[in-house]
């Protein structure tokens, strides 16, 4: 494209019926032919194009993606991961998956390690347990690892997977319904161990290369590992968690060394992994004596989310009662640990299913993100709570959303 | 450890109570909603919006009252799925052509009709997929899924020959321990 | 439940807080003694109930059974086949299955056989096509066929499969892209042969055990089959069909021993394969020239239903255009296909994606049953066209509607 | 037999015009509603209907134009199934991970910015499931299934490592033979 002819460009180029080179339509007249004239310098005949042609994605990804999760409850043999960019909207791809898939990732390695369950033939056959590594700048296969067909199937929980704090080892937990936790090697991307944990569920890792478990006597259980992924220790705090009365949530987050667990009620319960075994904090609450009594509760499926600045956000509803700890959340209230404060409170645009907040950069502050009962990713400014836009058509039913950065 | 055993280690522990809410705002109103196309209203009770026209049954039985394809039937005061009164089965039975789950989770509902509590089973029904009417989420009483007798997220096609679920049914095991 | 007393049942039965037989629940009073009399007569205690429970169907079934699929097109891997009772609006049990399915019924062998393909993991790895067999009681599975994994992927198509009329034969069409047809010897439950059809696509049993096919070159071919499923004669007709100017949409329903194709422009198109070969009819129109003019055509995704007693309905848009064809429609007319007369015109209360029409019994008379594009299976008196109800609640996009009589 | 040869048969036979209709009421309307949460409101047009907040997008060429993330951007005048564009691909380009097919259908579309009509080989995308955005559904000049190479209603993840469809592009092959 040479030039353009006195602005005829713009309009030429997009009015459906203009004439143009092709030889069974000569124009004639002077408006005509200065049309042809500009066409003609303007729009080149289109070229053939390769087959095939498959995108693939710029790394390193900037800190807008995430992924969101749809659980697909209507089809639950075929969910799907979707990564979208929150500045742009776009969708970036897709990675599908089978029934009670999980996701991690590792920026470093550069992998995305989706949990799945498949059957052979469907909805029947063989059952296979998978971990599928994806490469971020492809979203291809590049490895399918094989897993004893027993890891949890659960509507998505985030603490069903972990990878340790040191990117060595990924960790699934399993459930069938005897409880313990298969260990993969990320290196060779090979299943190196299985680590029992009986009447304890799900991972949260350590600052080192060990997690503890929850266990249903109201404690928790450390695991520490060595270097070839085998126990190497094990510890068992004692009772802190009032199970029957007000149990911690087992949707958590981390800032730092400290994992924030939430009861129903409300109360904050920061454990540190920062020693050698965790240390049970000091309990706080979200809300003040008259909210609670206003049945001001925490809410959504997962809500929480952090920022490694030392900030909380937690979804929240008006409306709790013995049973709300699911229901959707109308609100994000906005902590800063340290001092325990609350420092913001957002009245979501609709009501939230998951939450999660990005790391930003200078140039792109933090963003809560939001997926809503209407299927949709809604996007907020972090700190202000100011609605930006949405992501729509994210499937079935998209139940988790996770900040890529 | 047999069912029996884990039965009565469960009812030392769960506390489900009376649950007789019917128009819940629940966490299902997401595909609840999308069931019944009306996305754009948020939070639509449960039963309502995920099958809005499913024809009324009764267990025939005036000792068991209620509408077990409704989600405020007495015995899904636990329940997390579709109904299988909805898809093929009933209250107590699995579709045909599944395979009901030897193992799951429990609740206690109270039978309005005779002020009991009972001890409710919710066997799931296995190996086709998902039913996709009548999704129906109680959590009265849910545990999380540290204690996974008490909890209703776990897919409990476990020892099936298929590990894929369709519903979820709501047997009477026997009367609670007070 | 021995008796009643005086009435008090239904109300005792059905207050939530009416005390009872409980042993801590000691009732005292004349009101509470009556209650408590009443409610020990007639509220048993329920007992434990039995621990595996799995319903099967009453066979035969009645005459108003019918069969969705749900084509499930944002999740293709994951279709289902629906039973559903069309006069209790009851669900009755349900077959998933893999892609692109297929289904056909055996009555004399109370049997489903349902066409699929899935692959070892999901979206991925090894695919496999499969005739599923289920039994019309359990909905269960008693026959798996591997067929050579060529079955064609197409949306659903009731062309795409079909059993001899001797109900010794299921044919399954191959496009890969080479189109065969795959034979299944039903008594065997095996594949016993392949037939090839170059340049031939779908399949069009005849009276006796074999099949014509549609023609690219706007001809059909006939085939017949021996006892042991080989081909054993080919014909092939005279150019009838001017593809380009106004095809005969593949979508065709049977009375007695001829098929109805009809052009997307209307015109009727009789195929009779009472004989050796297949004769093709005379043509004759849906609509007048003025109702042609004023652009009614036929439309939906299978919009062709018959009865065997010579009625033919064809479901219409007034919206016809060059690319309507699949259209969803918005009335259906009603034909005896002996006069070639319209006997009826009914407005669709919700336009309608797929027809057909149950053969009814003196009891249940027939009934034209309409997937719409609600996703909703409507049902009306055939004759009248009355509306009498919906089934909700069938899936993703169910796309096809078989009446299973 | 080769794409090349496929395509000089096809171009003889394929009668695809002009085709700008761009709300019109397609069949498709059933998932279209069923993705917005509107299925109450009957035929919705089908780009509006599909993916009512995806960003606008553009070739960047002006020779070129038009939106390729719209069902009537004029390359898909014979198109069938979710846009590439919306799901990580482009107009001519499959999302990353999936697999292009390397036999298709084909169309014949005018481009409005030269009234050239080109070939368009709409190849699928395959290998991951259903992407579920910007569905769209063009029927002009399309034929019955057994004229296998003007008609789209096949899946034609055929020759690909999985059989299993995700999205469809739309790929100049050319101009058209007069």
């Amino acid at each position: 494209m040479a030039m353009q002819v006195n602005g005829f460009f713009n309009r030429v180029a997009t009015i459906p019926t203009v004439p143009t080179k092709h030889p069974r339509r000569v124009a004639t007249g002077l408006v005509a032919i200065i049309l042809a004239i500009s066409a003609s310098i303007t729009v080149a005949e289109l070229k053939p194009e390769p087959i095939p042609n498959v995108k693939s994605i710029a790394t390193p990804y900037p800190a807008t993606y995430a992924v969101v999760q749809d659980f697909a409850f209507s089809g639950l043999i075929d969910s799907k991961f979707s990564l979208v960019d929150t500045h742009s909207q776009r969708f970036m791809g897709m990675m599908s998956a089978g029934q009670f898939a999980t996701i991690d990732f590792s920026v470093p390695r550069q992998k995305f390690y989706v949990g799945e369950t498949v059957h052979s033939r469907g909805a029947r056959g063989t059952r296979e347990d998978l971990i599928t590594v994806y490469d971020f700048e492809n979203l291809g296969i590049v490895a399918e690892i094989e897993l004893p067909p027993k890891r949890m199937n659960v509507v998505t929980k985030k603490s069903s997977t972990a990878i340790t704090d040191d990117d060595k080892f990924l960790l699934v937990f399993n459930m069938n319904p005897a409880t313990s936790v298969t260990v993969i090697d990320l290196d060779s991307e090979q299943v190196v161990g299985e680590i029992q944990t009986p009447g304890c569920t799900l991972l949260y890792p350590d600052n080192a290369r060990g997690f503890f478990t929850l266990c249903g006597n109201g404690g928790l259980v450390h695991i520490t590992l060595d270097d070839q992924g085998n126990e190497s220790n094990r510890w068992s705090s004692e009772t802190f968690n009032d199970i029957d009365n007000d149990p911690l949530s087992e949707k958590a987050e981390r800032i730092g060394d400290t994992w924030y667990l939430i009861t129903y009620k409300g109360e904050v319960q920061p454990i540190h992994v920062d020693g050698k075994h965790p240390r049970i904090g000091e309990r706080w609450w979200l809300a003040n004596k008259a909210e609670r009594d206003n049945n001001w509760r925490p809410a959504a499926w997962h809500g929480k989310a952090t920022h490694q600045n030392g900030q909380l956000w937690v979804a929240m509803t008006p409306n709790g009662y013995n049973g709300s700890h699911k229901d959707p959340a109308s609100h994000v209230w906005q902590y800063d640990v340290a001092t325990q404060k609350r420092t913001n409170t957002t009245e979501l645009k609709t009501p939230g299913v998951s939450i999660a907040v990005s790391q930003g950069t200078a140039d792109d502050p933090p963003r809560l993100l939001v997926v809503n009962i209407e299927a949709a990713l809604d996007i907020y400014e972090a700190q202000t709570g100011q609605y930006m836009h949405s992501i729509t058509a994210l499937g079935d039913t998209p139940y988790m959303v996770h900040a890529i950065d | 450890m047999s069912l029996l055993d884990r039965l009565s280690k469960i009812t030392e522990h769960t506390t489900r109570g009376i649950a007789q809410r019917s128009s819940r705002r629940g966490f299902v109103g997401l595909l609840g909603a999308a069931l019944a196309g009306t996305a754009a209203i948020p939070l639509l009770p449960v039963a309502r919006a995920s099958s809005p026209t499913v024809p009324s049954q009764s267990t025939g039985n005036p000792a068991d009252p209620g509408d077990p394809t409704t989600c405020d039937y007495w015995r899904y005061c636990g329940i997390d799925g579709f109904l299988c009164s909805c898809c093929g089965g009933s209250q107590n039975a699995c579709p045909p052509g599944t395979e009901m789950s030897p193992i799951t989770w429990v609740g206690t509902c109270r039978n309005p009709a005779d002020g009991l509590n009972y001890v409710i089973s919710y066997n799931d029904c296995c190996g086709k997929s998902s039913c996709g009417r009548c999704l129906c989420n109680r959590n009265e009483d849910d545990r999380p899924v540290y204690r996974p007798a008490a909890n209703n997220d776990i897919n409990w096609c476990i020892g099936t020959d298929s590990g894929v679920y369709n519903c979820s049914t709501a047997v009477i095991l026997g009367l609670a321990t007070e």
